[in-house]
C-alpha cells in the first residue's frame, strides 16, 4: 500500500483543476449531497437533452478525494443517457468496492480511483458525488445493506 | 518527578507492534481514545482467566471475588476524584451515557418548561444532544454562553444569563476541539449562587488533569475509561447523594431494584439505583488498574507533563507558516489539544498524508459541529497528547505536515 | 456430532485455574453468566496490544482497521441471528440496556395511555421494570399470560388477551427460573394479527438455541453478550429496519447524528441513530469472537448436547428426595436450567455448602421476585448448565446436595 | 478457609433451635426487616422496662446465618439499656467488619460469627437482625459509606 495508491497523479491533478466546476446559467436538474462527519458539500447540475447529458457541473467543498471524483464524475457522464447513467452508477460502485470492472476504464479518469480502495475511510469521499447523483436517478436500483 | 515518556511507551505494547515502514507510531488522537497499557490488558485477561464471576448475586467463590473487584474498583473511582461517598459513583457505559443518564433523571424530574440550561458554545455533542432531546421532552431552553476572541468561557457574559430560570449549568471541564479549561471552581460558585445545579462533561479534562469533586463541590461529573488508558465500553457518573436519592431511575432492570412486584417497583439503593443489568464487570475492574497506573505516574507529573508539552507545542505549531490553529494560543488553562487546519489542504488529506509516516491524527468536526461553523470551517485536523507523547514528536508532526503540501504539490507534476 | 465438553473445558482457562482442594470447578451459574474461551480473552488482548483505535471517525490505520473489525462483528451477529440487513443490528450494553431502548423509543412513541402490553408471568426484572416504568410514564397497561400448572405459557390465555389495544407483546425466549422455552413462533403469529409488535427476551434462549429473527418473524429481539461466552459490557438489540427508522433515539451524543445545531439535530441512520457515544469497541470485537466458537461447535450439537443434560438432570434431580424442582418436569421445550430447593435447607446455605466442593450454583430470587410469590417461596437454588459442562457434574450437584444436609444435620451434633 | 468457619456448630444449633421465637403477647416495639435479594424476612419485639430491654424475641424466614444471628441477638440484648444496646450494635458491626473485638465475647455466642468474615456474601444475612433493629433505634449512630 502506497500513498500514491490514494493521490495518484490524475487524481490530484482532478483537484487542482477540477473540470466542469462551477454553476452553469441553468440546468435541469439540481442535487445537493452533504457527508455530516466531514463536512463536504457538493451541488451537481445536469442539463439533459433528448434523455442524453448534454451538461454536467459542479460545485462544492472537500477533500482532494471527493473533489477529484467528483470531477471525473461529470466528465464520465456527459453524453450519456439516464440508462446509460444508472449503468456508470453501478460501474462505479463496484470499482470501489474492490471487484472487477472492465467497463471503468471507459469512464474518465474513473480507474484511478481504484486505489482508494486500500483506503476504506476514504471510499466514502470518493462517493460523495456519486451518491448524490444517485439520489436524483430514482430507479438507480444499486443496494446497500 | 518528570515522566519519561520513552519509558511509559514501553509499558504499552501497540507501541512495539505498530512500527511501519521502519517508523515508529505517533499516535496523537488521545482526544479521541488512549492507546492501553499492560498491565491494564492483563487485568481483563486475569480476571477472565482466573477468577471471572458475575457481581452482587453469587453466594460462591467466584462470584464474591469478582464482587470484590468490582466495588473496589469503584473506591479507586471515588477516591481518584476525592467523591464524599462511594456509593456516588455510578458506573456507566462512557461519558456519554452518563450525561444521558442526568438528564433523563435529574433533567426530567427537575427541569421543566421554561427552566433553562446553560451550556458553552464548545460542547461536545454528547453534552448537547441529550439537552436538546431533554428540551423537546419538556420544554426547556438551552442557552450558550459566548466565547472570548481567544476562546474562553465569557465569564461576564456566563454571570448575565444566570438567574433563578437556571436549573442547569452543562459544561465541559476542557474542550475537546480548543483545548480550552473552564474555571470550573467559579462556574460552581457562580451556578451554585443562583441554586443551579452543574454537571462537568469531564471527559477530556479528568484523564489529564484529574479532578475533585468536593473542591469544586460541582454536582455531576462525567468521564470515560477509554480515554484514560482505561478499557472500551466503561464510564463514571460522580452524582451527589442528595440528588441521586431524590431523581428517579434510570434504566430499569436487575440490581437496580429493591422489590418487584406485577404491578410496581420500589429502587434499590445508591449507587445500585442507576446500575441495571449486568455490568461491564471485567472493564471496570481493568479500569481501576488505569486509574492506579496513572496514579503511579502521579497526576502532579502528568499535569506538568501536559504543560510542558503545551508549550513547546504552541510554540512549534505556531511558528509553522500556514498553520491556523483554533483554540486559545497561551498554554495556561489549556490542553495539549490542537485543532488546525494546515495550508488549504483538506484535514482528511493532512490526515491521510500524515497517517504515512505513522501519524495518527483526527480529522472532520470532532463530535462539535455547531462549533466549526463558528470557527467558521468544514473540519480541522486535531493532535492530542498524553503520558506516551514526547516532544519530539511534535516536531515530526511539523516535519511531517510541510511534507503533506509537497506531496501534493509535487503529484501536480 | 457430540460435543466433547471434556475437550471444551480445555479452550477455559478458568478450569485450571480454579482447581480447589483437589477439585474441579463445577460451574453452574450459566445461567447468570458464562465462563470465557481463550480465542474470546485473547481476542481483546491482541486488539489492545496491537490494533486498537477509535471506531467511525478516524482516517488513520488504526482507527480504519478498529472500524473494519467492529462493523465485521456487527455482520457476525447479523449473520447469526439471520437478520434480513446488518443495520437492525444495535450493539448495546447487554439485554437489559436493549429492552430499555425498546421502551425508550418504540414504547414512548407507540405505546400510550390504555395501550397493553403483554407479558409473561416469568419474566425478568429487566423484561418488567421498563415496562412499569412506561406504565408510570405514559399509562400503558401491563397484562400478564397465566401460566399453565406444568409452568408454560397458557397460550389459551395469551389468546384470550390479545386485542386491538395490545401493542406489544415482550416475552422472555426462556425463563431464566424455571427453564420454559416460549413458542415465539406461534407468539410472533398471534400478536401480528392484532397488530402488536412482539420483543423477545433472549437473553437465555440465545446462547442455548440460536435464533432466526426472520423465521419467527419478531420485531425485537435482546440479548447479552457475556451469558454466551462473550465479554461483559456488550449487548445485542435486533430490530426491524422500519421500526428502527421510525422511532426517535435513545442515547443522545456523537455518531447518533447527522447534523447538529445549537437549536436542534437531525439523527444518523441505522445502526448508528441508536449508538450513541464511543461504543464497547473491544468488547464487541471479541463477542463475534464467541460467536465463532459457538458457530464452530455447531448449534445444532449445542441443542443436542442442552437436551442431553436436561434430559439427565431431570432424571437425576427429580429422583433425589426432598428435592423440589420449579419448572417444566419434561425435557421437551425447556433449558437446562433447573430452579430448585433441597428439604427445607435455605438456599444461600446450599450454595455456601456446594461452593465449598466448588459447585457454583446460585441462590436468590434470580430477578424474578413476582414469581417467587407465585411458586410460593423466598428463594431457590439454581444450576444451569452449558456447552462446558459433562453429565457428570449432574452427578457431582447430587451427591454434594445430599451431603448438604448432612453437614447442617451433623453440625448439630 | 473452612466451611465449619461459617457453620460453627453453635450457629447451626442456634439455627435449629432459635432462642425467643416467636410473637410475644404485648411489646413495646416492633420492627421488620427484609433482605430483598434473598427473600429473608424477620420482625423483632421489644419489651422495656425503666429503659432495659426486659424481653426481645423474633419471627421470621431466612438461611442458617440469619436466624442463628437473630436468635444470639435476642439473647445479647435482654437486660441491657436502651445506650448498652447501641453499643452492642456497634460492636457486633465491627466483629463482622473483621475487626477485633474484646466485649463480644460477653454477648452470648456473638463471636461465633467472626468466621462468618471469611465470606463476605453472607456478612449480610448475619447483620439482617441487627440492622433492623438498628432501624428502630434512631440514634445508633454506626455509619456507612
Ligand atoms: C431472561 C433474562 N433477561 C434479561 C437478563 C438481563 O441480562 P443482562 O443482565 O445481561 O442485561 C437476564 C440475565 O440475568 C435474563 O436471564
Ligand atoms: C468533551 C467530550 N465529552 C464527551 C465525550 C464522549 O465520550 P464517550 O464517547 O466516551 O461517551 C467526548 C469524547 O469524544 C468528549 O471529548
Amino acid at each position: 500500500m502506497q500513498l500514491d495508491d490514494l493521490y495518484r497523479e490524475v487524481i490530484v491533478d482532478h483537484y487542482n483543476r477540477p473540470r466542469n466546476f462551477g454553476r452553469p446559467e441553468k440546468w435541469d436538474i439540481m442535487v445537493e449531497g452533504k457527508n455530516p462527519v466531514c463536512g463536504d458539500e457538493i451541488v451537481i447540475y445536469l442539463t439533459v437533452k433528448d434523455d442524453v447529458v448534454s451538461e454536467c457541473r459542479f460545485e462544492g467543498k472537500g477533500c482532494t478525494i471527493s473533489i477529484a471524483s467528483a470531477s471525473v464524475m461529470t466528465e464520465s457522464l456527459i453524453g450519456k443517457s439516464l440508462g446509460e447513467i444508472r449503468l456508470v452508477l453501478s460501474d462505479f460502485n463496484r470499482l470501489l468496492r474492490g471487484e472487477v470492472c472492465q467497463r471503468c476504464e471507459q469512464y474518465s479518469d474513473a480507474i484511478a480511483f481504484q486505489g482508494v480502495t486500500k483506503f476504506p475511510v476514504r471510499v466514502k469521499c470518493a462517493l460523495l458525488a456519486w451518491k448524490t447523483l444517485e439520489g436524483a436517478i430514482p430507479d438507480s436500483g444499486t443496494h446497500q445493506a | 518527578m518528570a515522566l519519561d515518556p520513552r519509558q511509559i511507551k514501553a509499558d504499552f505494547p501497540i507501541f512495539a507492534a505498530q512500527v511501519r515502514n521502519g517508523r515508529e507510531l505517533v499516535y496523537l488522537d488521545n482526544g479521541a481514545t488512549t492507546q492501553k497499557p499492560r498491565v491494564v490488558i492483563d487485568a481483563e485477561r486475569d480476571f477472565y482467566s482466573s477468577e471471572y464471576g458475575t457481581v452482587h448475586r453469587g453466594i460462591y467463590h467466584l462470584s464474591a471475588m469478582a464482587t470484590g473487584l468490582y466495588e473496589a474498583a469503584r473506591e479507586t473511582v471515588a477516591d481518584f476524584v476525592n467523591a464524599r461517598l462511594t456509593k456516588e459513583i455510578i458506573f456507566t457505559r462512557g461519558a456519554t451515557d452518563s450525561i444521558n443518564l442526568v438528564a433523563r433523571t435529574f433533567g426530567d424530574r427537575f427541569i421543566g418548561k421554561g427552566d433553562e440550561i446553560i451550556l458553552s458554545e464548545f460542547e461536545h455533542h454528547s453534552n448537547m444532544v441529550p439537552w436538546l432531546m431533554l428540551q423537546e421532552r419538556t420544554g426547556a431552553r438551552l442557552v450558550y454562553v459566548r466565547s472570548t476572541p481567544d476562546w474562553r468561557l465569557d465569564m461576564t457574559d456566563l454571570r448575565s444569563k444566570l438567574s433563578s430560570r437556571t436549573k442547569l449549568v452543562a459544561i465541559t471541564g476542557m474542550s475537546n476541539v480548543l483545548g480550552t479549561i473552564n474555571d470550573i471552581d467559579m462556574i460552581c460558585q457562580l451556578a451554585h449562587e443562583h441554586s443551579a445545579r452543574v454537571l462537568v462533561d469531564g471527559a477530556q479534562l479528568v484523564p489529564h488533569f484529574g479532578f475533585d469533586v468536593r473542591a469544586t463541590d460541582c454536582d455531576f461529573l462525567a468521564f470515560s475509561s477509554h480515554k484514560m488508558l482505561g478499557p472500551t465500553g466503561v464510564g463514571v457518573l460522580y452524582l451527589k447523594e442528595e440528588i441521586g436519592a431524590a431523581v428517579p431511575p434510570y434504566l430499569g432492570g436487575g440490581d437496580m431494584i429493591e422489590y418487584v412486584r406485577y404491578d410496581g417497583f420500589t429502587t434499590n439503593e445508591l449507587p445500585y439505583k442507576f446500575e441495571a443489568g449486568t455490568p461491564n464487570i471485567a472493564g471496570v475492574i481493568a479500569f481501576a488498574k488505569a486509574i492506579e497506573y496513572l496514579q503511579g505516574l502521579g497526576i502532579e507529573n502528568i499535569i506538568a507533563h501536559e504543560r510542558e508539552v503545551t508549550e513547546y507545542a504552541l510554540d512549534r505549531l505556531l511558528s509553522l507558516e500556514g498553520i491556523e490553529i483554533y483554540g486559545p494560543k497561551t498554554p495556561d488553562k489549556r490542553g495539549a489539544l490542537f485543532s488546525f487546519n494546515y495550508k488549504d489542504i483538506h484535514s482528511h488529506d493532512v490526515a491521510s498524508i500524515l497517517d504515512f509516516a505513522n501519524i495518527a491524527v483526527r480529522a472532520g468536526h470532532h463530535c462539535a459541529q455547531p462549533l466549526m461553523q463558528r470557527l467558521g470551517v468544514n473540519s480541522t485536523a486535531r493532535a492530542s497528547f498524553y503520558v506516551y507523547n514526547q516532544k519530539e514528536e511534535i516536531d515530526i508532526l511539523r516535519e511531517s505536515l510541510k511534507q503533506c503540501e509537497r506531496f501534493l504539490k509535487h503529484a501536480v507534476g
